[in-house]
Formats: structure tokens, C-alpha cells, sequence
């Protein structure tokens, strides 16, 4: 069993232009836990997970994972491209838009991590791949271009190829989005199992009723700051901020029937 | 080296400099207007169009620009064609580049994701707008660097004009070489001018490249 | 007025000296892929000092003519001690120039591809070599593959320079052709055919690879 | 030295145009032509094996600035400015200006005819040097000029030119091989004669070269073999000069 | 107020090569109602609704709307380009990828189809645009280039840009599947509205809530085949078929909190 990161985030910011996206965020996202990022469209989620494997330079404050610096070496000093290849090796993203690789199948959006960054070989890579979509319900469809399939599909494959790596950190961002209820509790059951083995998740969600089953604590965005971190009991429950409550009501009543 | 022999030649290089820029100007932009329509034909036209403009592309585009103005410029009155130098020399030129412009513009427009298209059709928008406003535009997001690529291949086959006697930079420096013996000066000529008219093209095509693919830095 | 007869006698002799054409475009193409492929990573590298390289590279090889740059090679780098033979000299010069072209077609392609496939890739920690190669690279030159096509056509008709080092290629033989017999119209189309067919099979498996990798 | 060079290598380096017949030609790729044979000749006088290679006319004189080759013996035409430069062997060729006319119309048949017409010259040849002066003192001619002379007569047999001014032993041998499109002017030639002759370079390294060609060439009008080749490639011999002349 | 259509699908085929991703679909939506399509991921949701604007040509069976077939003129006749034009002027769509035009800013994309489709001058058009996109909360994004929008901002300028030309029948295929709950409610609300000025709309839809409190009808997909149609009341709470009862397990169990 791999051991999973822990992910420390001090005073970020992040700015497009003149627009801050992040303001001073804070937040601890224990090892082997699973925390869910919810809040409103626009609030900052995708952007603070990207942070966390830099694929956004951020401006200021530091993101560590396990105690690293991710990023940066020291003060304005850019780390090697070979050093963030390493860390970012044992994090995974699942990313709101998919982006599979439209000229490979499936199976080989899956297969390629495995090949060119884990070094396995063609057939090995093959069967754990193949493994991999048999979890997220696409055994016969290994063999269709993205183009060929449907919404769900495609997050599925993304999701495979995700934890196919075997990552120890998961960022996943809105991974249910396409999906149908059932599919959502077969996926819940994958990442269930995953934050057993070992892996630290860290999930931008809407689905209120995901967060409340898997979530080991669930942080509350809005208009790029961190309005509460807390159980998942607390935030749905006994949501400390009315901003919070007023996000939940509308929740419960469209989702009652 | 003797710069006295552009006290002599100058006026006269500048002259055939400025023919050059014309007939590569027209030449260019002609050409590109007919490789577009081609273009386009080829993308809505009736099959046997589409077969007949795919002949007519690659037998162009795969026959030397010497030929082809050979054969318009001396080869034409045979059949009763009689144009003078500097049309030929045009009408060449933009017949020479139009396949070229039409496959560069047909890889552009591949290269615009379908669903953009999808979400223009389904809004009723008619086939002349979504190519100027959707396809064109996204279009040339990827063929800018190719299209400027071959314009400035163009600046170099107007050179060619030479062989039907338009007056061009070629045809003023081989003469200025052949009749003072001043080769690397005429050389350098050449190089210095078709440097800078490349360089200015190339610095247009980036300008416009920045320009159009400004908004395009996609994320997730 | 057309002679036929001429026509169809001057194939002998182009044939023969379309070995040199076909030499020297495939070699120089193969080296400008190469180095095309190269140099536009290099522009699209963040390291500063590549991409200046890479935009002066460009620069001059598409500023300079082919046949100066033919001329310097051949006939300059004797001057400091340095003697190529002709037909390397030809071979070299094409793909460099080439690559200059190819790589300015790759980066506009590439350019088009939507930024979230690399950092698809970037996150797991794949290498930029791989990544290059692997996502892309097979993209991208399945995009460019017309404008792609286009310029190895080019190629092909421009090798007809190396003439000036005394390589006997097709537009050189078809020269001599038409010096002897006076006939430059029929030689000419006789020289234009065997440059068609040569461009045919280009032409061809660019369409064919455009269609089987079109996904 | 350069014929002391040329001596320890065992062979000569040469350039030239190979399309313009009868001087230089490919047939089907094999070099030939009255210069080869002329050539061929000189090197067995001088001892060593000649090395002929193609160069487009345009690199040639260049070329030979640098040192790529050791002579040119594409006919180059002996005048006063080139003179300057380079060094000319002895005369290979008669090089006198002449005139070619479409066969089908005889609005051009002797060479004052030109007066007020258009005739297509090659650019930068001593014989577009002899037309200027020639149409002037006609009262004016248009000239037009082209890169070679294989477009002047593509021209003129598309009607657009009434003339072409060239040297004459490559009209007659134009005239010879396509009689039915092309006629020689009566009388063919105008202007003072000229000579070509074969350009090295003119430094002290190579003034040996140079007088060791010429003995070469003055050894074969000696024995006949210059007559000979003359006869083989032109149909006659002209009188050519035994010593450079100084235009 | 303007008429809304009806549509009339019967015994409808559609193969992708050997692959048959519809079944002899038989579906009427009436006009002036809201129908909502649930079902599995891959069940054909997407491809159904392609259909009826005739993206996607069907192979056998007829798509009807307003009586009038749309797609083709008889047996195996295809329509005049102009006709479908003028028939997809009617219908609007908002596409499970988005699909906007990355090079147009937010009010661009949705003035796009005033000015070209509807003939609208430019200032008119911007006018109507910024309105559209104010009611599903976009007003200080409308001069954003789409990568310049989070996942959710960009779903509401598709929504926008649909609802703006006002046609009388709208598909829409997972219109809130980026949007936090806050957002759903509005644009369920934005819909109801729609729905109340005589507009058909066509729903493909994951979030059951939505489907209970929107719909007038549901219509079940699974595999290809369309299981069941019905009232909402029928299809969620009393379901016919276990193949649904199944799948409304799951979301039940998962969404409680
Ligand atoms: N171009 C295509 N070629 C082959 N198969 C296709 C193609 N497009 C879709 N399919 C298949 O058709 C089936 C239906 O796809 P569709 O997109 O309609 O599903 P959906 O119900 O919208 O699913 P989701 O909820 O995941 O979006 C899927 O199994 C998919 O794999
Ligand atoms: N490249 C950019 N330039 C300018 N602004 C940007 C850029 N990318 C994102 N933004 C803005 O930053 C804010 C946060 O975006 P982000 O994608 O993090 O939101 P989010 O919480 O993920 O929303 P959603 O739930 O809709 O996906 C948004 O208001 C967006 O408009
Ligand atoms: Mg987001
Ligand atoms: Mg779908």
C-alpha cells in the first residue's frame, strides 16, 4: 500500500490580470482523506485545483505537498521542469472538460500514462488499462475514439486513465458531472475503494448528496475565498455561514421529489 | 566590393524591386482568393466539381511554375493566347498559387472542432456566414503560419518572371551581373532585398497571428 | 508545330536525371522533418534563448534564397577550409531550408490544438518528450498534412536549384534537352510529366494517410 | 603554381554551360560538343585527364573566382571589359553576331531590315553589345533581352519578336536543326568579327596555365586537328586568329 | 406570443456503422411542454435529440415537427439546405460540450445568430445579448472570451445564447450539468418561463429533482430503446419498468443527506 500526500495551502493567490481568482486561501487536505470543494460557478474551484499541480502559476502563498514546495524551490526561484515532472507523477486530475486525447482509443488514453510514465510494457499497460474501464463500466468500448462516445463515456475514460496511475493524490474536478445516478454510485464505489487503499482525493462537486457520502470534510467556496472548512456534517448540516444555507436551500428543493 | 555600381544600377534595381513587390502583391492575394474559392467548392460543391477541382489541384501544384509560364507565355500563341509579359506573368502567378492557398485553407478549415460548426447550423445560420463568420476566422487559427509560409515561397517564384522578360529585381540584377561582372554585389542585392521583404511579411503574419489567436488560450 | 517525337525522345534522358531529383527531395525531406520538428519545438519552448534561435533559424532560411544559401554552402565554405561534396551539400542545404517551412506549418497546427491535451498530459508527469511525440506531434501533423504535403511538393520542384552545383536533375537535363534540340515547349511538358507523377505519389499518400489517421 | 598543380593532380578542372549546342551538349546525359572534343585534345597535349562538369552559366565566372574549377571552356566571347578580369586562351570559335528570322515570314531578310523591329538578344552578351551599336546607327531597334537564348527563340517562333541577334555558329546550328520554323538573315552576320575563347583567371598562378593551353591549341591548328574538329561540328573552318585579340 | 411546436418521432433507427444507437424510437412531444429524457450513460440520449434537428441524419423512421418532416422531402430524399435552415431556425439547442466559438466573447456568441439568423442590427443584437445573458447571471463576464469562463459560466452562455433567438422548440442536453445549485434553480426558473410563453422543450437530464419539478413528461432511454414514457409522478414514483427502479435507487440513496 502507497502511502497517500498531504496537502498544506497557505495564503494563495492567483490573478487573470487584473481579476483574483484565489484571494488568501488556506487549506489542509489531510492524507488519505477524502475533501470536497463545492461552491458556486465562478468561485475559484478549478483554479485552486489546478493550482495544487501548478498547472496555474500562482502569485503568492505556497502550496505543499507532503512538506514539498510544488512549483518554485524558494522565493521566486522557478522549480526544473524535471523536478515537477517527478511530483506531479503521483498526482492525478480529472479535468472538468475531459481532455482526452482524440487520436487514441480508449483503452490507449488510458495506456499511454501507464507506458511513457510508469515504463510499462505494451501489454501490461494494455491489460491494466482495460482493467481500469472494466471499473468505470466501459469493458465494450475500449476500442472507440472519444468521438465516438457519448458525454458519460468520455468522463468515464478520463476517470480510468486517471486511476489507472495509481496516483497518491486525486484531484478530480466535477468527475460526475456527465453521469447518470447509477454510474455516479459505481464511481463512489471506485473512489471509495481508492481512499481506502491510500489516495488522498480532493473533489470539486455540485452534488451535494456525493460530498455528504464520501467526503471526510467538505470546504465551501465563494467569489475566490474560502468561506468555511469543516465536516461534511457541519457544512450541510449546521452551515455556520448564511451564504452556505442559502446555497443548500435552493439544493433541497429542487432535488426533493 | 564596389559600391560605385549601384550609383549606376540603383534606380534601375530599385525599379525591378518595385515590379517584384507589385506581382507578388497581386499574385498573392489573387491567388489566395482563388484558392479559397476552391477551397470552398471542394467543401460544398457537387462531386463531379469537387473531382474536376481535384485534378485541376494537383496537376498545378505538381508541375513547375517554369513550365506552366513557358507554356502560357510561348506555348499560348500556338492556340491563339497572346498576353503581354506582365499579365502573363500575373495570371500565372495567381493560377500557380491557388492550389497551394486551397489545401492550406482546406487543412484549416479540418482543424475547426465540428461541434462549432453543429452549434451555428443549429441556430439556422446559413452556409455563407458560418464560413465567414465560424469557419474562416477558426480556420485560420492554424493555417496563418502555412499561408504566410507560402506567400513568402511566392516572393521567390516571381523570380521566374524573369524567364518571360518582366522587368522584375531578377531580371534587373542578372543584368547588372552580366554586364560588370559584379556577382557577389548582385547577389547581395538580391539577398538584402528579398530579406527584407520576407522579414516584413513574416512580421505581418505574426502580428496577425497574435491578433487572432489572442482569445483562444483554451482552459478547463 | 508540336513535335511528339521530341516529346516523348526526351523522357529517356529525364528519367535518368530524375534519380538526382528524387535523391535530393527525399533526403532533404527527410532531414527537414527532422530538423522542422526540432526547431519548432524550439520555438514553442519556454526557454527564451531556443526561441530566439528557433525565430532567427526561421528568419534566415526563409529570408535568404534557397539558391544563395546552395551558393554559400558550395562555393563559401571552401573559402574557410570547409569542402563539401556537391550532392551532400545539396542534400543538406534542401532539408535545412525545408525545415524552416515545416516547422513554421507544425507551430500553426500545434497552435490549434486545444492547450487542455498537453496539461492532460503535463499532469501525470509525462515527459515533454513524450509528450511531443506522443500527443502532439501525431495531431498535428495529421492537420497539417495538405499544408504539409504542399511544401514537400515544393520541395521536390525547388531541388531543381542544386543545378548550380553541377547535379544533373530533371529541370537541368531538360535544359541541356532543349539547348540541343531547340524544342523547349515539348521538353518542358516531358519535364513537367515525370515532375506530376513524382508530386502524384506525394499528393497520394498525403490524401491516403489524411484519411486512415483521421480519427 | 597552378600548371604545376594541375600536373601532380593529373587533372584539369573544368566548367561549363552544357546547352549550347554544337559547343556543349547532353545527349542523353553524355557530355559532347565541339569544346569537349577541343578540350579532350588539349588535355592529352597538357598530360592529364579533364574533369567536365555542368554549371549553370551564371556560377560559372564566379566559380572560377574562387578557385572551383581551373578554366571554363563554355565559348565565352573576347571582350575588351572581360579582358580586364580574366585570361583568355586563344580563340576556339568564330562569335560574330548574326541574325535568325522566322522561316514562315520575310519581313526580316537581311540585317537592316531590323530597323524599327523587335529582336530578342541574350542578356549581357557581347552580342547584345553589337546589336545596341548596330541598331543604332540603323536609326533604332527594340531590343529585347532574356535570360538565355532558348526564350529569344521561343519568342520568335511565338511571333511576339521579328529577330533574334545571336552568336552564329549557334544559328546555324539552330537553323540546321529546325529549318522549318527558323532562317538565317542574307547575309547571316553584321558588326566586326568575334572570337570565343576559353576564361581562366588572370594572376600570376596561373599565367603558366594559360601559356600552356595556348601551345596546346597552337599545336593542334598545326597538325590539322583543329580544322578537323571544326569541320566535324560547324560543317566548316573559320580563320581564327593565332594570338588573342586585344577586343 | 409565438406558437409552439410539436414534434412526432416514430419508429426512428439510427446506426453508427454496425453499432444501432437507436431502437424504433416512438416520442411525442407536445407543444408548449417541458419532456425530460433520463436514462443511462450511452443510452442514445444525446443521439435522440441530435436527431430531431437533424445533426445527425437518422436511417429509417421520421422525425416530425409541426407536421412537417424535417430532413429529408420524401423517401430517401434529402431536403433542400435551405428548408432545414429554415426549419432549425426554430429549433434551439444547447449542446452537452458547450460547442461555443472561442474566438467571440460572451455577448458575441449569443448577438452571433440575432444578427445573422434573426437580422437584427448590431445594437439591437447586443442589447437583446446582454439581456439573455443577465437572466442566467452573467452580466459582468458578457466581455469574456469563453477561455476566460469557468466550466459553469460557460454552460450559461450557451443557455443564453440558445434562449435569445426565442425559437419554439428547444433541446436542451444537460443544460446544468456544470452548474452549482444555486445556478440550476435560476435557470430552472429562466425555463419555466420559457416553458410558460409557449416554447416545447426537449430535456436530457441526469438530476431527477429537476426532472420532477420541470416536466411535464419523462421519457426513460435505455440501450437504444426508449423503456418508457410518462407523467413525472409516474416514471419516479411508481415506476413500470425495474430497469428505471433501479436506476432511481441509486440516485435516491446517494443524493439523501
Ligand atoms: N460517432 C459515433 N460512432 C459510434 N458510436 C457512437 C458515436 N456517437 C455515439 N456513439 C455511441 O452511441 C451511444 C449513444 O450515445 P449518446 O451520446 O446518444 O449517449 P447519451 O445517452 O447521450 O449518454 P450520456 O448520458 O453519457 O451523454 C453510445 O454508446 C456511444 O458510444
Ligand atoms: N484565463 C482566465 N482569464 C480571466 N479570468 C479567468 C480565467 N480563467 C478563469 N477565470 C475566472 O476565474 C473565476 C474562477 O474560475 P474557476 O474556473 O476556478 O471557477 P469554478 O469555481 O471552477 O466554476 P465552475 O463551477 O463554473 O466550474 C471565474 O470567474 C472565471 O471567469
Ligand atoms: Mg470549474
Ligand atoms: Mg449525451
Amino acid at each position: 500500500m502507497v502511502q497517500a500526500s498531504a496537502v498544506e495551502i497557505r495564503n494563495l493567490d492567483k490573478f487573470y490580470g487584473p481579476f483574483q481568482a484565489l484571494k488568501q486561501i488556506d487549506l489542509t487536505i489531510p492524507p488519505g482523506k477524502v475533501t470536497c470543494l463545492i461552491g458556486p460557478s465562478g468561485s475559484g474551484k478549478s483554479t485552486l485545483l489546478r493550482c495544487i499541480n501548478f498547472l496555474e502559476e500562482y502569485d503568492a502563498g505556497e502550496v505543499r505537498i507532503d512538506d514539498q514546495l510544488i512549483g518554485y524551490d524558494g522565493p521566486g526561484r522557478k522549480m526544473s521542469a524535471r523536478k515537477l515532472r517527478q511530483m506531479r507523477r503521483s498526482i492525478g486530475m480529472v479535468f472538468q472538460q475531459f481532455n482526452l486525447w482524440p487520436h487514441m482509443t480508449a483503452l490507449e488514453n488510458v495506456a499511454e500514462g501507464l507506458i511513457r510514465v510508469r515504463g510499462l510494457g505494451k501489454a501490461d499497460a494494455a491489460t491494466r488499462a482495460a482493467e481500469a474501464l472494466r471499473k468505470v463500466g466501459l469493458e465494450d468500448k475500449m476500442q472507440n475514439h472519444p468521438a465516438r462516445l457519448s458525454g458519460g463515456q468520455q468522463q468515464r475514460v478520463a476517470i480510468a486513465r486517471a486511476i489507472a496511475m495509481e496516483p497518491r493524490l486525486m484531484l478530480f474536478d466535477e468527475p460526475t458531472s456527465a453521469l447518470d445516478p447509477e454510474l455516479v454510485g459505481e464511481v463512489l464505489q471506485v473512489m471509495k475503494t481508492l481512499a481506502g487503499e491510500g489516495m488522498t482525493m480532493a473533489v470539486v462537486t455540485h452534488e451535494m448528496g456525493f460530498a455528504a457520502h464520501v467526503a471526510d470534510q467538505v470546504a465551501f467556496m465563494e467569489a475566490g475565498e474560502l468561506v468555511a472548512v469543516d465536516s461534511p456534517d457541519a457544512i450541510l448540516h449546521n452551515p455556520s455561514d448564511p451564504r452556505i444555507s442559502d446555497f443548500l436551500r435552493t439544493y433541497h428543493e429542487r432535488n426533493a421529489f | 566590393m564596389e559600391l560605385s555600381v549601384f550609383q549606376d544600377y540603383g534606380p534601375m534595381l530599385l525599379r525591378g524591386f518595385g515590379v517584384t513587390i507589385f506581382c507578388w502583391l497581386a499574385g498573392t492575394v489573387l491567388g489566395m482568393l482563388l484558392g479559397l474559392l476552391v477551397a470552398l467548392a471542394q467543401r460544398y460543391g457537387p462531386r463531379p466539381l469537387r473531382w474536376l477541382l481535384q485534378v485541376y489541384i494537383e496537376v498545378i501544384r505538381g508541375t513547375p511554375f517554369l513550365v506552366q509560364l513557358f507554356v502560357l507565355y510561348y506555348g499560348g500563341p500556338l492556340i491563339g493566347l497572346r498576353l503581354d509579359a506582365l499579365p502573363a506573368g500575373l495570371l500565372g502567378l495567381t493560377v500557380y498559387g491557388s492550389p497551394y492557398f486551397a489545401e492550406i485553407f482546406r487543412s484549416g478549415f479540418n482543424a475547426v472542432p465540428i461541434g462549432q460548426i453543429e452549434a451555428a447550423r443549429a441556430i439556422g445560420m446559413a452556409e455563407p456566414s458560418i464560413v465567414r463568420r465560424i469557419l474562416l476566422p477558426l480556420g485560420l487559427v492554424s493555417a496563418l503560419p502555412a499561408l504566410v509560409n507560402f506567400s513568402i515561397i511566392l516572393t521567390k517564384e516571381t523570380v521566374i518572371l524573369s524567364i518571360i522578360t518582366v522587368p522584375e529585381l531578377m531580371y534587373q540584377v542578372q543584368r547588372m551581373s552580366t554586364e560588370t561582372f559584379r556577382y557577389l554585389e548582385a547577389n547581395l542585392v538580391l539577398a538584402l532585398f528579398f530579406w527584407g521583404l520576407v522579414e516584413t511579411i513574416s512580421r505581418a503574419g505574426r502580428r496577425l497571428e497574435t491578433r487572432i489567436t489572442r482569445h483562444l488560450i483554451e482552459r478547463v | 508545330m508540336f513535335s511528339t517525337q521530341t516529346f516523348f525522345d526526351s523522357f529517356g534522358p529525364l528519367f535518368w536525371a530524375a534519380r538526382y531529383t528524387l535523391l535530393v527531395s527525399g533526403l532533404g525531406i527527410a532531414l527537414g522533418l527532422v530538423i522542422g520538428a526540432l526547431v519548432c519545438a524550439a520555438a514553442l519552448s519556454r526557454v527564451r534563448a531556443l526561441r530566439r534561435f528557433a525565430a532567427l533559424w526561421v528568419s534566415f532560411l526563409r529570408g535568404v534564397p534557397l539558391l544563395v544559401q546552395l551558393l554559400l554552402m558550395y562555393y563559401l565554405l571552401p573559402v574557410i577550409g570547409i569542402n563539401v561534396p556537391a550532392i551532400a551539400a545539396a542534400v543538406i542545404t534542401v532539408g535545412i531550408c525545408a525545415s524552416a517551412y515545416i516547422s513554421e506549418i507544425w507551430r500553426g497546427a500545434i497552435g490549434a490544438l486545444p492547450p487542455g491535451q498537453s496539461e492532460a498530459a503535463a499532469a501525470i508527469g509525462m515527459a515533454p518528450r513524450d509528450i511531443w511525440t506522443r500527443i502532439v506531434l501525431p495531431q498535428a501533423v495529421v492537420m497539417s498534412l495538405p499544408a504539409l504535403v504542399n511544401e514537400l511538393i515544393l520541395l521536390v520542384k525547388a531541388s531543381s536549384l542544386v543545378s548550380v552545383v553541377g547535379i544533373l536533375e530533371v529541370t537541368r537535363a531538360s535544359q541541356a534537352q532543349a539547348a540541343t534540340t531547340f524544342r523547349p515547349l515539348e521538353v518542358y511538358l516531358a519535364a513537367a510529366c515525370i515532375y506530376l507523377l513524382i508530386n502524384l505519389c506525394l499528393a497520394g499518400l498525403g490524401r491516403y494517410l489524411e484519411h486512415r489517421m483521421a480519427v | 603554381d597552378l600548371l604545376e598543380d594541375v600536373k601532380a593532380a593529373g587533372k584539369v578542372v573544368t566548367a561549363t554551360d552544357m546547352h549550347y549546342a554544337p559547343f556543349d551538349m547532353l545527349n542523353n546525359g553524355t557530355y559532347e560538343g565541339m569544346t569537349k572534343d577541343l578540350f579532350d585534345e588539349v588535355s592529352k597535349e597538357l598530360g592529364v585527364e579533364p574533369v567536365y562538369q555542368d554549371i549553370p552559366w551564371p556560377a560559372e565566372l564566379p566559380g572560377l573566382e574562387v578557385g572551383k574549377f581551373d578554366i571554363i571552356i563554355a565559348p565565352v566571347t573576347i571582350t575588351p571589359e572581360r579582358q580586364e578580369r580574366y585570361a583568355f586562351g586563344l580563340p576556339i570559335a568564330d562569335a560574330t553576331v548574326g541574325l535568325v528570322r522566322a522561316a514562315a515570314s520575310d519581313a526580316v531578310s537581311k540585317p537592316e531590315d531590323i530597323a524599327g523591329k523587335t529582336v530578342g538578344v541574350q542578356q549581357g552578351t557581347a552580342q547584345f553589345k553589337q546589336l545596341e551599336a548596330y541598331g543604332e546607327s540603323l536609326g533604332g531597334v527594340t531590343i529585347k533581352e532574356y535570360g538565355t537564348t532558348d526564350e529569344a527563340y521561343a519568342d520568335l517562333a511565338a511571333g511576339r519578336l521579328d529577330a533574334v541577334a545571336g552568336s552564329f555558329p549557334n544559328l546555324a546550328y539552330l537553323v540546321k536543326n529546325r529549318g522549318e520554323t527558323f532562317a538565317l538573315t542574307e547575309p547571316a552576320t553584321f558588326g566586326e568579327p568575334k572570337y570565343f575563347a576559353w576564361a581562366m583567371r588572370k594572376d600570376d598562378n596561373s599565367a603558366s596555365f594559360v601559356a600552356a593551353v595556348n601551345e596546346a591549341i597552337l599545336k593542334m591548328h598545326d597538325d590539322g586537328r583543329m580544322t578537323q574538329i571544326q569541320e566535324k561540328w560547324l560543317g566548316a573552318a573559320p580563320d581564327l586568329p593565332r594570338e588573342v585579340p586585344a577586343n
